[in-house]
């Protein structure tokens, strides 16, 4: 990403509460129009950054660009950005439309062209009529798109969310992720999400933001995220991953392999082996990645082990093998494509079983 | 300042008001003490000189003692029976669906809004009519009244924010009504029963209007103020017992602020 | 109902269920009946308190006063002389004058001193919030004495402006004047004026705030679309209870008002007193009483209307 | 309106119980500290005699002889105006004894609530005055009386000596009513003082009290001076910190405030006017349905005993009914106080309140309460 394609500029940023880091040192850009998110577990500084955009935190250190200019001194009533909160914060005592109108004060309007305006917006939000309800007529979904309306109508260069959909259901949260998705398409705002969910984190988002403990992990798409995380730490956090022990070994410029506990020798082309020779690396697969026979298949990389648990999910199954030189049995996760036709799943009684997996499956990190 | 948010961001001129308020609000109080120790029995600038011998008579003078006596039994009785009927409300009014609640409770909060006169000169002519006399009962009962409300203002929010369930949880757990009541409803609304009884023994305590109408031979402490008000020799002396009064509260606050900070700080330990 | 399960639950474990008497059957069911025998006490306390006292109150005030007792003739007499005599009106009026400012005065100068607490002070609330209410534990009487002291001719302000040599002269408008009155009512009252304030003010939700600021708003702004709105319950009760209480008060228009500054409590108190005039005194706790109420509906009307102007 | 809520503020009160526990153990030591003295109070309570009377008498220096027959004092409760107390007694009080003054004492009679005093059973009663007891409505038959005088003194112009420049070198009552000094006059509030005087400034003979046209002569006097005044007030204290800070430079007041003033070292003088002081006794009188009869009588032989009468001619200022109480003070010294030895000539010299109806009563208070509010 190049820099005129930056809107959100994040330099060196710290972030202190009294002698608590809340933000260690984090540099970021976000492009325009992109939908990112910020996703870590609660505490990891998401909401801090998000609320240091706004302008509800200042910096202790470093500095946020928006569009060019630099943050600072700008309080949050002057930035171009505006928010959608985690409580929604829908003033009780005005109706959706006042609601909804509240930013557009300064804007020297009639009072008919803000009621225009406010009626486009309850019509992109799909709920047309609804302006003369009190604040405590509606429900959580329908406040939530007040709130994203309310912040919508003032066209802001950048769309903070703080976990917006938090407080409501699964189902309304899938209907409203999609809803949430379509709109910024149809808006080209830049969204900065903040969530802890890393599927909803997936589903929305152009890139990602991993943070945890006030660092930035890794910021990638969601593809790269999960398929080639950066660290143990980012690669736990999203989806399940096995981990194993193991042990550069290169052969001259030829060839290499990773020694593993468990996994026996992986071979890996060079470029995938950044390491040098006898460095200590963590190998990591996904469960999925795991293919489970009852023989032993021809020309892959497979390990026999025992079924230890398992878990009938509908779609798919989770099993639990255990292998020689592992303490912690392997997940593998398996779609039930013939499970029901005739093939009978796997159980403890079955005797060995085979693990395979191919090495482009595997994740080399740094050992911890 | 690092750890300011926008909206909590210190406010200079909102911070000198604050102090200056506070000034304004601690003067005329902080004259009592002063004068208290003034060797004059006239309260007037400049003062004749330090004496603690105000606080020496203090001691022989009986009525004082007495009057100090009449209001805290008063004050006490009245704070313990205005909680004990603010928590049957209170608990009948958040429990219950009652017909007519909010007629209810409008009417037991209309002591807050009608002028202490008015109950004080009603109730004399209530109880002359009825030719009762007036004894520290009168005052009590006049008391009652005006507290009352408060108890039940203080401890409504308390109930109403008191999920039921954990009371049927006990009913579950095998407890009777009345264990239930000790050992899960009370220890619940215990903060609401402390701030009500400290609440009501404090209004109590400083009643005037309505003891003004209702007392007989016993004088609670105002009443007996307002008579030394009058007759400059005696009148050091209360000011003696007031500042004496002022003092020990400020140290019963004080106290349960740091035993406060103490016991926070134990469970933080832990 | 979850009650009969309950019971059924405890009886089957121990003795053979005890028969409960028709009363105690009924009150079991019915919510409504033992919802009123829990408040009962405190509704009869109530009655004898404040009903029966109005009631003869309001019989007395139509009687006349003849020698030592009352002639029980109903007349409208007592009514007709406060319409009538200039006095009555006036004295009532001073009362809401001298009452209205103190409210105002009391509410404008506690409602920063609220706001500071609820959204400038993090740590120990609890400390300000006692520190605020703690000089209110002594005697009224005696606070009111020392304003005296303050107010008074060689009082505090008097010697020190004269020390200063701002003034030549002591003021003497200081006391004894509704001045004073109005001084030692909003100092007296604060306490009832801060405590609702703080509470509406605390239970604003700050992302309000934050919302308001990020919708556009500066300080100024915000202040009064968002937090001035949501914070007048406090307002009102604020109002309330200082305004309602003070226009009886009879104790500091006595000792600080001076002859100009007699309030209608004043007068109740002294038709119980050396006037000798028991209806009357009661037809003018009448008369003060339905004002007051209807003074107070008018504010919430006006209050009412001017929020949903606001909104 | 959600005043509830509001008031839940108090709710806040974020004490523990453990925090409460402790801070009820603190309180109970200081309470077992402080009331030595109270508890003292409650073993006195028992049948000890009530006595209902003006503020300012309910200390133990008048009551030695009772305290060292009856071990302890006798029980107070205090009024500040003799017909606050006569309504509150009609309201159904009871006491053992009251203090009523002479100008009142018909009506109070006439109230039905009081029983004749039988001079037999006091001590001193032979050292009473004759001049005091043998007031208009006092004989209540059979040698017995309503009230037993007990002090005596005038109503008059305490004047600072040094701010107050005297009208032809004369006291009179024209210092009251001098433009000169507006707004540094004081007045005791009650109409039983304030419009007797009124009464003198205008001429208006005591016996002629009752005549419209008197009501009008007074009415018109006390107009003219209330706007001179600075306050009206019962309260005797306000005058005398009034007068010692020169806030005031004359007030009308009674003898005590004179003798205070001057034992504080305030230049005053209490004055004779020329046209003559305002005059009164009060006395004790028994409820009819006192419960400590024999008490009863021990308060007021206690009162009437020299050692009282020397306290308060001494400490107050005002005369005693006991005419040994004088012999160890000089006549200057009386004089000084506006009290003679002879008290019959103080009293002659003086006006004398005559007693008046209860509608005189009635009428004189409405009236001058509406003139103090400026009507």
């Amino acid at each position: 990403m190049t820099d005129t394609d930056a809107l959100i500029s994040i330099r060196k940023v710290k972030k202190a509460f009294g002698s608590f880091q809340a933000i260690e040192e984090v540099s970021m850009d976000i492009g325009r129009g992109e939908f990112f998110s910020l996703l870590g577990p609660s505490g990891c500084g998401k909401t801090t950054l998000l609320r240091m955009l706004a302008g509800f935190e200042n910096t202790t250190e470093g500095e946020i660009f928006i569009d060019g200019h630099a943050m600072s001194d700008v309080p949050p009533h002057h930035r171009p950005v505006n928010m959608v909160f985690q409580s929604y914060a829908i003033f009780p005592h005005l109706n959706v439309r006042d609601n909804i109108a509240y930013g557009l004060r300064k804007r020297n309007l009639s009072r008919a062209e803000r009621y225009e305006m406010v009626d486009e917006m309850l019509d992109l939000i799909k709920l047309p009529g609804y302006g003369t309800r009190r604040a405590n007529e509606l429900s959580g979904g329908q406040r939530q798109r007040i709130a994203l309306a309310r912040a919508l109508i003032l066209r802001p260069k950048v769309l903070l969310l703080d976990e917006p959909l938090g407080a409501l259901d699964k189902q309304l949260r899938e209907q409203m992720q999609l809803e949430l998705r379509a709109l910024q398409r149809q808006v080209g705002i830049t969204f900065v999400f903040v969530t802890h969910d890393q599927e909803e984190a997936l589903t929305l988002s152009d890139r990602i933001a991993v943070m945890s403990g006030g660092r930035v992990l890794q910021v990638d798409t969601p593809e790269r995220l999960y398929e080639r995380p950066v660290s143990r730490a980012v690669a736990a956090f999203i989806g399940n991953m096995n981990f194993f022990r193991g042990t550069v070994r290169r052969n001259g410029s030829a060839s290499g392999l990773v020694e593993t506990e468990g996994l026996g020798n992986i071979p890996l082309p060079l470029d995938r082996l950044t390491r040098p020779d006898g460095a200590p690396v963590q190998v990591a697969l996904r469960p999925e990645k795991f293919t489970l026979s009852r023989t032993r298949p021809e020309g892959a990389l497979a390990v026999a082990g025992r079924l230890s648990n398992a878990a009938y999910l509908g779609e798919r199954s989770h099993y639990y093998v255990s292998i020689d030189g592992c303490a912690t049995p392997v997940a593998v996760s398996s779609p039930n494509l013939g499970v029901g036709r005739g093939l009978a799943p796997p159980t403890p009684e079955d005797g060995p079983l085979w693990l395979s997996w191919s090495p482009d499956a595997v994740v080399l990190l740094d050992a911890d | 300042m690092s750890d300011g948010t926008y909206i909590k961001r210190p406010n200079r001129p909102l911070q000198v008001y604050a102090v200056i308020f506070l000034i304004v609000l601690y003067v005329p109080v902080l004259f009592i003490p002063l004068f208290s120790f003034n060797d004059s029995i006239y309260v007037r600038f400049p003062l004749e000189g330090w004496t603690l011998k105000w606080y020496g008579e203090l001691w022989q003078r009986e009525p004082v003692w007495n009057a100090l006596w009449n209001s805290v039994r008063v004050g006490v009785v009245v704070a313990v029976i205005s909680t004990i009927l603010g928590v049957i409300a209170a608990r009948a009014i958040t429990r219950y669906r009652m017909p007519g609640k909010s007629a209810l409770v409008t009417f037991i909060m209309m002591p807050l809004v009608i002028p202490g006169i008015i109950f004080g000169v009603a109730l004399l002519v209530l109880l002359s009519r009825m030719g009762i006399p007036l004894t520290l009962y009168t005052v009590g009962l006049g008391h009652l009244i005006v507290c009352l409300p408060f108890a039940v203002a203080t401890l409504l929010p308390r109930f109403e924010g008191f999920d039921p369930s954990m009371e049927e949880a006990s009913a579950d757990l095998g407890e009777n009504g009345w264990w239930t009541f000790w050992r899960v409803t009370f220890p619940m609304v215990f903060p609401g029963v402390v701030a009500s009884l400290l609440l009501t023994f404090t209004i109590s305590f400083d009643e005037f209007i309505m003891a003004f109408f209702l007392t007989g031979t016993d004088p609670t402490l105002p009443m007996y103020i307002w008579g030394q008000l009058r007759f400059p020799q005696e009148f050091p002396s209360v000011l003696a017992l007031s500042s004496l009064i002022l003092f020990v509260s400020f140290i019963l606050v004080f106290l349960a602020q740091w035993i406060g900070r103490i016991g926070l700080d134990e469970t933080k330990k832990s | 109902m979850a009650d009969t399960t309950l019971a059924g639950k405890a009886d089957s474990e121990a003795d053979p269920p005890r028969r409960s008497g028709r009363l105690a059957g009924f009150l079991h069911r019915s919510e409504t009946a033992r919802g009123y025998l829990l408040i009962s006490p405190t509704l009869a306390i109530m009655t004898v308190g404040i009903i029966m006292p109005f009631l003869i109150l309001l019989v007395l005030s139509f009687w006349t006063r003849q020698g030592f007792g009352f002639d029980t003739t109903p007349t409208f007499n007592n009514y007709i002389r406060v319409w009538t005599e200039p006095i009555f009106g006036a004295l009532l009026q001073r009362s809401f004058w001298i009452s209205g400012i103190a409210t105002v005065a009391t509410v404008l100068l506690c409602y920063p001193m609220a706001y500071f607490v609820a959204f400038h002070v993090h740590r120990n609330k609890m400390l300000w919030i006692i520190l605020m209410t703690l000089p209110f534990w002594t005697s009224y009487l005696l606070r009111i004495f020392a304003w005296k002291v303050i107010l008074g001719y060689e009082g505090v302000i008097n010697s020190g402006f004269m020390a200063m040599g701002w003034i030549q002269a002591p003021l003497e408008f200081l006391l004894y004047s509704q001045t004073a009155v109005i001084i030692t009512l909003a100092h007296a009252w604060a306490a009832f004026a801060i405590l609702p304030l703080y509470v509406s003010l605390e239970k604003i939700d700050k992302s309000l705030l934050e919302a308001a600021t990020d919708l556009g708003d500066g300080p100024v702004a915000r202040f009064l679309r968002v937090t001035l709105p949501l914070s007048m319950p406090g307002v009102i009760a604020a109002c309330f209870l200082i305004f309602i209480p003070t226009t009886g008060d009879y104790v500091t228009p006595a000792l600080l008002g001076g002859p100009d500054g007699a309030m209608i409590g004043n007068f109740i108190q002294l038709q119980f007193g050396a006037v000798n005039n028991w209806p009357m005194g009661a037809t003018l706790s009448i008369v003060l009483m339905l004002w007051i109420a209807a003074i107070a509906l008018v504010f919430l009307f006006l209050t009412r209307r001017a929020q949903a102007r606001i909104t | 309106m959600d005043i509830l809520d509001q008031l839940g503020a108090v709710r806040e009160g974020k004490l523990s119980r453990r925090r409460f526990t402790q801070g009820l153990l603190s309180a109970g030591v200081a309470m077992t500290m402080v009331p030595a003295g109270a508890r003292r109070v409650m073993a006195s309570e028992g049948d000890q005699a009530t006595y209902f009377t003006w503020g300012g008498y309910d200390i133990p220096e008048l009551f030695g002889e009772y305290q060292a027959k009856n071990g302890a004092l006798p029980n107070f409760s205090v009024f500040g105006g003799s017909e606050e107390a006569l309504t509150k007694m009609r309201g159904g009080f009871v006491v053992d004894v009251s203090h009523p003054c002479n100008q009142a004492l018909p009506r109070w009679v006439a109230s039905g609530l009081f029983q004749p005093i039988d001079p037999s059973r006091l001590s001193h009663w032979a050292d009473v005055m004759p001049e005091l007891i043998d007031l208009q409505g006092n004989d209540a038959g059979e040698g017995k009386v309503w009230m037993a005088p007990f002090d005596w003194g005038q109503s008059s112009i305490t004047y600072r000596t040094d701010l107050v420049e005297l009208p032809n070198g004369e006291e009179s009552w024209d210092i009251l009513w001098d433009p000169k000094y507006a707004g540094r006059l004081g007045s005791l509030a009650a109409g039983a003082d304030a419009w007797w005087i009124g009464a003198i400034k205008a001429g208006v003979p005591f016996d002629q009290l009752d005549t419209d046209e008197a009501f009008e002569k007074i009415a018109a006097v006390m107009r003219e001076q209330r706007p001179l005044i600075r306050t009206y007030t019962d309260d005797t204290t306000t005058l005398e910190q009034a007068l010692a800070s020169g806030e005031m430079v004359a007030a009308l007041t009674w003898n005590s405030s004179a003798a205070l003033l001057r034992s504080e070292g305030v230049p005053v003088a209490f004055a004779k006017p020329k046209e003559g002081a305002l005059t009164w006794v009060c006395g004790v009188v028994i409820h009819k349905d006192a419960p400590n009869i024999d008490r009863a009588y021990d308060v007021i032989d206690s009162l009437l005993s020299v050692e009282t009468g020397q306290f308060m001619i001494n400490d107050y200022g005002y005369g005693h009914s006991n005419r040994k109480s004088f012999d160890s003070f000089d006549e200057e010294m009386l004089s000084g106080l506006g009290l003679s030895k002879n008290p019959i000539e103080v009293l002659q010299a003086g006006h004398f309140q005559i007693p008046q109806s209860q509608d005189w009563e009635t009428r004189m208070n409405e009236l001058f309460e509406q003139i103090k509010a400026g009507f």
